[in-house]
């Protein structure tokens, strides 16, 4: 009986220090900025989400790449220390504050807007539904539902996952059935598309393009575009975020207008999603209604 | 009077293993002590030597007064490089060579260089014959050997004291007499020794006084002649009796 | 996709895969020291301190512990007013390995320390060296004897255990094989994980040979 | 910034899914266990040819991280079942179940640890012990079992033990091939909000509440082995 009691006093410690070093963890300390004009903004990005984002000698490449260098030429204030790592990793690091910004083409979810702070659109991402040629088809999400097709495993910290899941809350009569997996490139999920051991799976264009020249590739069909998605910087809550934030806002109209988001959107995601019909209507809508 | 204990008391678990024990050594005296296994003799050894610490008692040994039940770590040390001591088991470095078991005392016990402690230590193994092996491990030999080494690790330290803890009882028959040897030569060169032991053979011989020892208590003390031949107490008469076959 | 280039590719990684090892070695055998001696004490609260110290470390999967020390540890410092935000990755994939393995590598000292034969510590003493001198001189050169089959097990499980750092973001071999394989929308996937398990495999051949010599060394110091 | 609430809430979430990562692990070293004992009869009887076989796959296994080995396996089965078909067995690489591929990863995985284990048990083992039990007119095989691999199997205890608990732990990375168990859970409630430093505050509670379960588990089972052999220990 010693040791029970024994036993439950240790699980209390140990439950304690966890939750003492994890506070500690949390206690976000946004220090008063140093008296020097130029701030240091942390930016952190997945290593793992070409042609958005991927490690490019310690900074991060590709769209988001770009993209940031161009606001960090432009903002003064502000400089970018900038880290690729796994994307479960950079959110850790986003809501323990050691990351103010993340960075990819990170889409709408309501618990995802009340835990950080969110920019306007920086982006538009296309929407695509990838099958075998010559096997089943699917032209909606809908058809996913009704035809009973399977939906390749998602990545659970890709922003798709979130997505569908969103669907199936806000159609419980069409739902989907979405499977979990861990970091996992367009390359492998794909492959399972075409090699039949699932009947479809869902991807923006950009990330469906360069496997579409592969010897798999050439085994799929990709469908019209099934929708506009708008992605988001999201940012750590502080004040001094809040102040980053409406710099940045200002500067991604800026970027919109002057056609720079469509040029970048062209070189690094194949196709200018702004020329879309219905771009600028759906661009930078309010995602909550 | 090199060493005087009085009164030295000992309990483990209860059950006292040393009942008040006086014990004077004279300068150049070589002691055996006989008696059964589990009397305490060990301990005693043990003791003097503090690698356990008795419960009263007080040792003066040379011009130091040693409290035993509380002795500072300075007397410890002091009183452990004034004494060496030869173990049952040999306890020979397992780490260290023939040479370098002999040596280790000398630089870290007497901080002497170590050029002059390694001559010493090659001077210690010619003597015992050993000097071909000054390079081996433990492990690489034999018995007896190792426990020859024991003594010439003990007695590089020109100690004060020697304590034997029954050094033959491990030894295969056949290299018990090579030890022996080592052993009464160091008596007849006036080393003063302490040998806990059951070869009555040398405690005949070699010993100028044996006490004999039981369930914490001396018995009976005197010269070979005495305790062998004319025992007073019923206890060593019958202790003798049981081993009679070994003298 | 050409092997020469996979192979360049994946041992641009090994530096960081080498020093991660070396480094986190070094320190969690330095700290499973520590708590070794912590249990080893004739303290209840020492002993206690360590028992609870082995069941948290041995309990949190090596992937945690490197989140753990990357994003944890800097908010810790923070308490005490020092920021080490700046510190590189390197320095907290280090952190974090180093306090994943000094568990294991505490229980391997222990339980080492425990079975030398305690008379080799009485000799010691008796020669008159003071307790320090025979602790390092005697005891330790021989517990650390009995526990190298243990802590060769315990190397080999580090070298294995560097490949977690891709979760905070270290460039290792294992980075540099998922990069490529990425590069490549993952067509070549199953070639570079093999080559990258066959130079892992190299690296602990080599290890066991290191430790091979080692034990061939003291072959005679059989404690 | 630390929700507790989403913390309390995703915890049943995670903890509902602990029996996937635990029966995974039994089952991986159960398996793991019975390939031990081949490898360790191949090994010690030194079978020729099977001898350098699996001295090279123990080799092999324990020099390679288990989420590479997990990736071989993953991406090299299929491609292995297609080339058979290609040679004219009729196999189908479709549709293979990821928690089977995950079984054999970490049962390949175990077995080349457990073996390790077993052989330096085994050689533990005092072999003069055998020696008497022929001697008394035991036949060898029943020497065997009855005298030295009890005795084998307590000297065991301890490292299989370890041995468990790394592969309890080493299953949090299998997420990576599409199996929901504890890390994946705690991933998966995340994604929603990106919140993740409270499921991985739940998933490690649970992985050390598993740990220090079978940890003790496993010391009972030692006690109740050493007492079953103690008498025989004592007059060794």
């Amino acid at each position: 009986m010693k040791s029970k009691k024994r036993i439950i006093v240790y699980g209390v410690i140990a439950i304690a220090v966890i939750i003492l070093i994890l506070t500690g963890a949390l206690h976000n300390s946004s220090k008063a900025n140093s008296n020097s004009s130029v701030t240091t903004i942390s930016v952190a990005g997945p290593d793992n989400n070409r042609p958005y984002t991927y490690p490019d000698n310690g900074k991060i490449g590709g769209y988001y790449g770009a993209l940031l260098g161009r606001i960090d030429q432009d903002l003064k204030q502000y400089k970018f220390k900038q880290t690729t790592t796994a994307q479960n990793s950079v959110f850790v690091g986003l809501q323990s504050g050691k990351y103010d910004l993340a960075v990819s083409n990170w889409w709408y979810s309501k618990d995802r807007f009340n835990t950080y702070l969110h920019s306007t659109s920086n982006g538009l991402d296309d929407l695509r539904l990838i099958t075998k040629k010559g096997g089943k088809t699917a032209n909606s999400l809908k058809d996913i539902a009704t035809k009973k097709l399977t939906l390749a495993p998602i990545s659970t910290d890709d922003a798709r996952y979130a997505f569908i899941q969103d669907y199936n809350k806000k159609n419980p009569k069409y739902k989907i059935n979405l499977k979990g997996i861990g970091d996992q490139s367009a390359g492998d999920a794909l492959k399972q598309v075409s090699n039949g051991q699932y009947d479809v799976a869902i991807y923006p264009y950009a990330a469906y393009k360069p496997v579409s020249s592969t010897s798999e590739g050439t085994k799929l069909r990709v469908s019209k575009s099934i929708g506009l998605e708008n992605s988001y910087f999201l940012l750590n809550k502080s004040d001094k975020n809040e102040k980053l934030l409406k710099a940045l806002n200002k500067e991604l109209k800026k970027l919109k207008d002057n056609g720079y988001l469509g040029k970048i959107t062209k070189k690094y995601l194949y196709e200018n999603t702004f020329e879309f019909p219905g771009a600028n209507s759906t661009f930078n809508t309010d995602p909550t209604k | 009077m090199l060493l005087d204990i009085k009164n030295i008391k000992k309990t483990l678990k209860n059950n006292h293993v040393l009942k008040g024990i006086d014990l004077s050594i004279e300068k150049g005296e070589v002691v055996a002590i006989i008696g059964p296994s589990g009397s305490g003799k060990t301990t005693l050894l043990r003791n003097i030597n503090f690698l356990e610490t008795a419960d009263s008692g007080m040792m003066k040994f040379r011009d130091q007064q040693i409290d035993m039940a509380k002795p500072s770590k300075e007397k410890i040390l002091w009183t452990r490089r004034h004494m060496a001591m030869v173990f049952q088991n040999y306890n020979l470095f397992k780490n260290k060579t023939a040479l370098e078991n002999i040596s280790e005392g000398l630089i870290f016990g007497q901080n002497m260089e170590k050029k002059t402690a390694e001559s010493l230590a090659e001077a210690a193994l010619n003597q015992v014959g050993l000097i071909d092996k000054k390079d081996f491990y433990p492990s690489q030999l034999s018995g007896g050997q190792q426990q020859r080494i024991g003594i010439a690790r003990a007695t590089v330290l020109n100690p004060d004291i020697v304590l034997f803890d029954e050094p033959t009882s491990a030894l295969d028959p056949e290299l018990v007499g090579t030890v022996l040897r080592d052993m009464k030569q160091l008596a007849e060169k006036g080393q003063t020794m302490i040998v806990v032991t059951h070869q009555m053979s040398f405690a005949r011989n070699v010993a100028d006084r044996v006490i004999f020892f039981a369930d914490g208590e001396i018995i009976e003390q005197g010269n070979a002649e005495e305790v062998f031949d004319h025992p007073q107490n019923d206890r060593t008469r019958k202790f003798l009796s049981a081993i009679a076959e070994d003298y | 996709m050409k092997l020469s280039r996979i192979i360049t590719t994946l041992l641009s990684g090994l530096p960081v895969t080498l020093t991660l090892l070396v480094f986190s070695f070094i320190f969690a055998a330095a700290i499973g020291l520590g708590i070794a001696w912590l249990s080893l004490r004739n303290s209840a609260v020492c002993y206690n301190i360590s028992r609870l110290y082995l069941g948290l470390v041995r309990g949190t999967p090596p992937l945690l512990m490197l989140l753990l020390a990357y994003y944890g540890l800097p908010k810790l410092f923070l308490l005490v007013g020092i920021n080490i935000n700046d510190w590189s990755k390197l320095l907290f994939g280090i952190v974090g390995l180093s306090v994943g393995w000094s568990g294991y590598l505490s229980e391997a000292f222990r339980s080492a320390y425990l079975s030398v034969d305690q008379g080799q510590y009485e000799a010691a003493l008796v020669v008159g060296m003071n307790p320090s001198d025979a602790f390092w001189r005697i005891i330790m050169p021989q517990t650390v004897l009995i526990a190298l089959p243990n802590i060769e097990n315990l190397v080999i499980g580090l070298v294995k255990a560097t490949s977690l750092v891709y979760v905070i973001g270290l460039v290792d071999m294992y980075s540099s094989a998922t990069d490529l394989s990425n590069q490549n929308q993952g067509v070549y996937q199953l070639e570079i994980f093999v080559v990258l398990a066959l130079i892992y495999w190299m690296i602990v051949l080599a290890i066991e040979w290191v430790f091979r010599s080692i034990k061939k060394e003291y072959q005679y110091v059989t404690v | 910034m630390f929700d507790f609430r989403f913390a309390i809430n995703s915890f049943p979430k995670i903890l509902s899914v602990a029996p996937t990562t635990i029966v995974l692990s039994i089952i991986a070293t159960l398996i793991g266990l019975i390939l031990a004992i081949l490898i360790v009869i191949i090994r010690e009887r030194k079978i020729k040819v099977l001898d350098s076989i699996a001295a090279i796959y123990v080799s092999f296994i324990r020099g390679t991280p288990i989420i590479v080995q997990l990736y071989v396996v993953y991406y090299g089965l299929p491609q292995l079942l297609v080339a058979l078909r290609g040679m004219g067995i009729n196999t189908n690489s479709n549709g293979l179940p990821v928690i089977l591929i995950a079984i054999l990863a970490y049962s390949f995985n175990a077995s080349a640890n457990i073996s390790e284990s077993i052989r330096s048990a085994y050689h533990s083992v005092d072999y003069q012990q055998y020696e008497a039990a022929v001697s008394v007119g035991m036949k060898p095989t029943r020497a065997m079992t009855r005298i030295v691999v009890p005795q084998l199997i307590t000297n065991l205890i301890p490292n299989f033990s370890n041995l468990f608990l790394d592969l309890i732990k080493d299953t949090a990375i299998v997420y990576n091939i599409g199996i929901v168990e504890i890390m994946a859970k705690a991933n998966i409630m995340s994604s929603l909000g990106f919140k993740y430093i409270e499921t991985y505050l739940d998933a490690l509670i649970i992985y050390v509440f598993i740990c220090w379960f079978f940890a003790k588990l496993f010391q009972i089972f030692e006690i109740i082995a050493r007492k079953r052999i103690s008498h025989t220990q004592e007059f060794v």
